[in-house]
């Protein structure tokens, strides 16, 4: 039997093991980074799949080594001993040197990706950072959908007045958020209900969106998975499979798992340009009607 | 007081079993009413399974009974509803009544050789604080709208709005505009109006009963050893226990704050977690509120991240005294294991912010938090180098009760090692409520903290009953639950990376999700095979009940107290308190024996 | 039990400066603004109310060193509590 | 009472184990306290030099009845101590007076907590029930707040008019000064389509508010419904702190009338242990109160 359980232990290990080893093969793996701090979060990953991958290795096969090789045999005792000092310090300060490394080298990644900046290593301080920014797009989440609000000329005079308020000439969406290749984008993170939360897995980014508060969330995408067709006057995705996809990540209610929205990433600016007029009088064409209902329909 | 028990005691049935102060008879209370929520919370992990896996199917005799109105299919709150009371029921309903209360209380008093808690009474109300518990937790799956749905963390605003007539609607006779039919119904979710006071007033009680056990050990261990056993000659599992009922009793009250006051905030409109603006769902608004939906979080966490280690430190204790007992070895390093569980409580108590990283939270904090938490990965290492130090070069005896306590220390390295993901920052805005958290949780809560209870189940229970558990049966279990325990919670890691979020009930309508559908399917046949191989635990525990093997006072050969007393130990336990000469693991001694027990030879018995 | 003689005098004195102390906080809102010196002032009388209250009547004044292992760790626990809570609350990072 | 060896600590049982308890409660109430405290710092300013906590005057808090309940609990506290020494001084007749005393206190405590609450539910300052509309907020969130506004405007007019229909018509001309201001508010809330003299445009719910304030401060015989910005916030923090210690005083009088009733019976030296197990919860209900007592009716 002694046999069997080190097998048992040794062989499901090593088929844990072996999924990690074989799933990015398969596809089954991280999808594809487009965001510019995106590298840099998937190589911390690495990092600690590293670090863990190994004492993974070291301890399951000195846990099924010793159910191999000690077994009990008759007439025979296990070793006398209450410990060693030297083994329990070095087993201390070893993973106590790693985990440190780790931690701090998560630094500078979660300052990039929180809109903060990072003034000394020790004591660690931020510092707001005034990011060069390209587009600020205001992003409502509620029950169940994401509502995104463009302002005209991508940046609007105040920031803040323009979140909480928007402008009459404002572009409205529901669930597609369109950016363009390297522009620095801000989201005005807000929801109308409960806590949403805006998850791009392209982007490696996740923020909750909490009642009451207006998050900042910034990133910058790489990569464009759309153009703009002028003969057709619409946007062509770039290549199959250039699909990105939003979710809501923090559970809101029954149709929780609905909340899909997806990521344009246009080529150039003027390509998003382009797309911004045909969208705005698009709107404006909808509008219209209503506008004229209204007007007729008189005192409210 | 005379300690000799001459006076036979024969108490009736009612307060034999039932009614009971003997703090055995209220561990095996707690053991049971455990394992019947085991089951339950079971059966709500399968239903959630079967719907990952078809997400659009109609699983055939299942449709059968669900409402019309569902078409056959599961509907998203229902699916909601169960992994809330899923994850609740199987926390606050059965890990922790078993580690805390099952073991607690059957232990402590054995293993320090006290003749009972110090405070029976309270012992007795501990548990049956738990009844109404059980009963509010059951009621609420058939209350209107259902049990409760917003997650077993309860976030605010999902779970605190509820229907309240905005302020100053009611007339002047009015007393409170609240209490109205549809009163207690929420806009938000339906799980969210009547379930969620009724998940409140469970876990209220849950906490009361909680409370009165944590003080109640605290007392009996630092006030009742017997003469000898000092505080580093105790068995780890009391240490462990101990070091439980501080952190319970120092994190519960903060939760009960927590849940006092979003039971508030849907009974009597109080706006503690409810923005200064108010919300809106569509054209129906709440009152401007002026509270913080972040700082339920803060509450929760405070409390719920020591609950995780409560959760662990216990099973933690049980595997190190089984793996010492069947090792046939001195544990290695008793003093910096008994260290390194004060150096998780004590770091447990500052890093509940590494659950909202993503949440608002100031990022800031969040270094901190991150530091912390990675710093906790410390002491989990030095444990799990103990352990296996521990079974380096000794003698093995491959029992049911050492395997699963091998499984455990197996399991928790793969549970901690994924937990160092979670903790970095920047890596778990990726991560943070993926599959990669659920196959995290699983592996700490199921893989380790039940593998823990199994093996202590196996090793205490000739001690229990007086009787042994089927040996065979026992083994076939564990290796059917190690598979199928791996196969299905390890491919959550993959869905994890892949960005399969938490709590979805279709996640196939996301393109980036399609292909991992067939790993979901592969989960979801094994973690019914897993659910199954259950039973046999259930059978041989029933069985062995009444057909097992009879045991002895010490089947194991073991050192530790409860070990001395006849199986199982009558009423006041020890006949004169015994005398405590050495630690608990004085085993592969030079003798005869292998083993020292740690109580002093009775005269009679000195010479041979 | 092993606490010293009951002190008369202490506990009069002790309970008369609870009461100087407690009943003197209202003139106090009467007369100042509310300012960070009125703050510093208010929760200076309350932790010497306080210290008061517990040397006095729970006779921590008397009681074993041990006991201070069972309330000091709460003391530190809130600390941390109250300290964590702040930059959300007060501070505000999103604005 | 156990204690078997010199490894133990030399406490009692009952003893260790309510300052075990009472250390579980000194969390407790650093929860509690801490999220009011903080939620009153975070609070929103509600308007350009508008104070964000409604001041003691604007929700009827009587610093006075509070200072009143210091001493009664104090003096409560001081009875207990005097109790147990009379009781280790085996002078039960003694004990048992500053026993019957001490519940006379703490159930004056509660009288005098109950007047308070009294008072409140009377002005319907309840959580959830308080017009809190004011100007400073965005477009937006006016427009959010419109429901809840509206029925804070409903309430002013029913009162208004209520007010202004104690006079008769033919009084009008000479009527008293508060009753012409009220006639004069009311019509700024009315649109064009109710009353013949009318605004087109009503006051917002926001400005009303403030007139309502204007027009308390100047007759407070009118008593009409305040708008009181976070006012929900301080209803909530403030029936929650002192109704939760009001509880445990509730709980301490339970467990002290019990052994008073002990005490009627035998005296004996079980009864001065208990009585001062029983004491350090009754005076740590005492010094919680020390600390809400300032940061309900002082701060």
């Amino acid at each position: 039997m002694r046999v069997f359980w080190f097998l048992l232990f040794a062989l499901v290990n090593l088929a844990c093991l072996g999924l990690f080893v074989v799933s990015p093969w398969l596809g089954w793996w991280l999808p594809k980074n487009i965001a510019s701090f995106g590298q840099d979060v998937d190589n911390l990953f690495y990092l600690i799949l590293a670090a863990t991958g190994f004492f993974f290795v070291v301890t399951q096969s000195v846990l099924a080594l010793a159910i191999l090789r000690y077994g009990e045999r008759p007439g025979e005792k296990s070793r006398y001993t209450h410990g060693h000092t030297g083994l329990e310090i070095t087993w201390t300060l070893i993973p106590l040197a790693i985990l440190i490394y780790l931690g701090f080298a998560q630094v500078p990644t979660w300052a990039k990706m929180k809109y903060i900046n990072v003034e000394s290593w020790f004591p660690i301080r931020y510092s707001g950072k005034n990011l060069q920014q390209d587009q600020s797009i205001c992003l409502v989440a509620r029950q169940w959908e994401w509502r995104l609000r463009y302002p005209q000329g991508h940046i609007p005079a105040d920031q803040n007045q323009w979140a909480e308020n928007g402008d009459p000439g404002d572009l409205h969406a529901v669930n597609e958020l369109h950016v363009w290749k390297n522009s620095q984008v801000r989201l005005h993170l807000k929801t109308e209900d409960v806590i949403h939360s805006l998850f791009l897995p392209n982007l490696r980014l996740k923020q909750d969106a909490l009642p009451g508060k207006t998050m900042p969330v910034v990133f910058q995408a790489i990569e464009a998975n759309v153009k703009w067709d002028p003969v057709a006057g619409h946007l062509v995705p770039l290549g199959p499979g250039l699909e990105w996809e939003m979710a809501c990540a923090e559970l809101c209610g029954g149709q929780h798992y609905r909340m899909r929205g997806r990521l344009f990433v246009h080529e150039s600016k003027q390509d998003y340009e382009k797309w911004f007029a045909q969208a705005l009088k698009n709107q404006r064409l909808r509008e219209l009607p209503k506008q004229v209902a209204a007007r007729e329909g008189g005192n409210r | 007081m005379s300690l000799h028990q001459e006076t036979p005691h024969s108490p009736g049935f009612i307060r034999k079993y039932i009614f009971s102060e003997d703090h055995k008879t209220i561990g095996i209370q707690f053991l049971f009413s455990g394992m019947i929520f085991f089951g339950i919370g079971g059966l709500l992990a399968m239903l959630v399974r079967l719907q990952l896996a078809w997400p659009e199917g109609n699983i055939p005799w299942l449709g059968q009974w669900y409402p019309k109105s569902w078409g056959g299919r599961m509907s998203p709150d229902f699916y909601n509803m169960l992994f809330t009371m899923h994850a609740t029921v199987m926390i606050f309903f059965v890990i922790i009544p078993w580690l805390t209360g099952a073991f607690g209380n059957f232990l402590i008093p054995l293993m320090i050789g006290a003749r009972d808690m110090a405070f029976p009474k309270l012992n007795m109300l501990s548990y049956w604080a738990m009844i109404p518990a059980f009963v509010i937790i059951v009621a609420s799956f058939f209350v209107e709208g259902g049990g409760a749905s917003s997650g077993w963390t309860s976030y605010p605003t999902l779970a605190d709005a509820s229907l309240q007539k905005p302020a100053s609607a009611a007339k002047p006779g009015e007393a409170y505009s609240v209490l109205k039919d549809d009163a207690y119904n929420s806009p938000a979710a339906p799980g969210a109006g009547m379930g969620q006071i009724f998940w409140l007033t469970s876990l209220l009680l849950v906490g009361l009963s909680s409370m009165m056990g944590s003080v109640n050990y605290i007392t009996t261990i630092l006030n009742m050893r017997a003469p000898g056993m000092s505080l580093l000659r105790m068995p780890l599992t009391v240490w462990s226990l101990f070091i439980t009922a501080i952190l319970q009793a120092l994190a519960l009250p903060v939760l009960t704050v927590a849940l006092i006051l979003q039971l508030l905030d849907k009974l009597i409109a109080t706006t503690f977690f409810l923005p200064p603006g108010g919300i809106s769902f569509g054209n129906w608004h709440t009152v401007p509120g002026g509270g913080m939906p972040l700082l339920w979080q803060h509450l929760f966490w405070f409390y719920s991240h020591p609950a995780v280690y409560i959760m662990i430190l216990p099973a933690m204790g049980i595997v190190s005294d089984v793996i010492t007992a069947f090792a046939r070895k001195p544990l290695f390093g008793y003093k910096p294991m008994v260290y390194s569980l004060a150096a998780i409580a004590a770091l447990g108590f500052v890093v509940w912010g590494h659950h909202m990283f993503q949440s608002g939270m100031d990022p800031r904090l969040g270094t901190g938090f991150m530091l912390a938490t990675i710093l906790i990965a410390v002491p989990s290492a030095i444990k799990t180098f103990n352990w296996l130090a521990t079974l380096w070069e000794s003698r093995i005896r491959y029992t049911a009760a050492m395997l699963n306590a091998l499984a455990f220390v197996s399991m928790f390295v793969i549970g901690g090692l994924s937990g160092i993901f979670m903790a970095a920052t920047p890596v778990d805005a990726y991560f943070h409520d993926t599959y990669f958290i659920v196959a995290h949780i699983h592996y700490v809560l199921f893989m380790s903290s039940i593998f823990g209870v199994f093996a202590g189940v196996l090793f205490w229970f000739p001690k229990m009953f007086g009787r042994t558990m089927h040996e065979g049966l026992a083994k076939v279990h564990f290796a059917l639950t190690f598979l199928f325990g791996n196969l299905t919670f390890f491919p959550m890691h993959i869905l994890g990376i892949g960005g399969h979020p938490r709590r979805y009930y279709d996640p196939t309508i996301y393109q980036y999700l399609e292909h991992l559908q067939p790993l979901n399917q592969f989960m979801t046949i094994c973690a019914l095979v897993l659910g199954a191989a259950q039973i046999l635990f259930l059978v041989n525990f029933l069985g062995s009940l009444v057909f097992g093997k009879k045991a002895g006072i010490n089947p194991w050969e073991s050192n530790t107290l409860e070990w001395t007393v006849p199986s199982p130990p009558p009423h006041g336990n020890f006949p004169e308190p015994p005398t405590v000469e050495r630690g608990p693991y004085e085993y592969a001694v030079e003798g005869p024996a292998d083993f020292l027990p740690q109580a002093k030879e009775k005269p009679p018995e000195a010479g041979a | 039990m092993d606490e010293g003689k009951p002190d008369n005098q202490f506990t009069l004195f002790a309970t008369a400066g609870i009461l100087i102390l407690g009943t003197l906080m209202l003139p106090l809102t009467a007369t100042m603004s509310p300012s960070p010196a009125r703050l510093g002032i208010i929760s200076g009388v309350i932790f010497l109310q306080v210290i008061l209250a517990g040397a006095n009547f729970m006779h921590l004044r008397h009681e074993r060193r041990s006991l201070w292992a069972v309330i000091l760790p709460t003391f530190i626990l809130g600390g941390v509590l109250l300290f964590a809570l702040m930059p959300d609350t007060i501070l505000e990072w999103a604005k | 009472m156990t204690t078997q060896t010199s490894e133990n600590l030399n406490l009692p049982n009952g003893k260790l184990a309510m300052w075990l308890f009472l250390a579980t409660e000194v969390m407790f109430f650093t929860g509690l306290l801490a999220t009011c405290m903080l939620l009153r710092e975070a609070a929103p300013v509600p308007g350009p030099g508008l104070s964000p906590w409604p001041a003691h005057e604007t929700v009827h808090v009587q610093p006075w009845l509070g200072a009143i309940n210091t001493v009664l609990l104090i003096c409560s506290s001081l009875c207990v101590l005097l109790s147990h020494r009379a009781l280790l001084a085996n002078q039960a007749g003694k004990a048992r007076r500053w026993l019957g005393l001490t519940l006379l206190l703490g159930a004056a405590f509660l009288g005098v907590k109950g007047f308070e609450y009294a008072g409140k539910f009377q002005l319907g300052l309840l959580p959830g029930k308080i017009g809190e509309s004011v100007n400073g907020l965005s477009p937006q969130r006016e427009k959010l707040l419109q429901e809840n506004g509206l029925s804070y405007v409903r309430d002013v007019q029913e009162r208004l008019r209520a007010l202004t229909a104690t006079v008769k018509p033919e009084d009008l001309k000479t009527p008293p000064k508060e009753i012409q201001a009220a006639h004069a508010l009311l019509q700024l809330t009315l649109d064009g389509k109710d009353e013949k003299n009318s605004y087109l445009r009503p006051l917002t719910p926001g400005q009303l508010g403030d007139q309502v304030n204007r027009l308390n401060g100047e007759f407070p015989s009118l008593h009409l419904p305040p708008a009181i910005p976070n006012g929900n916030l301080w209803a909530s923090c403030y029936f929650v702190t002192t109704g939760i210690h009001a509880i445990h005083v509730f709980a301490g009088l339970v467990v002290l009338l019990v052994l008073f009733l002990f005490s009627l019976g035998r005296d004996s030296p079980r009864l001065a242990g208990r009585l001062e197990v029983a004491g350090l919860y009754w005076h740590f209900v005492d010094l919680v109160w020390l600390i809400l007592y300032p940061i309900i009716y002082i701060l």
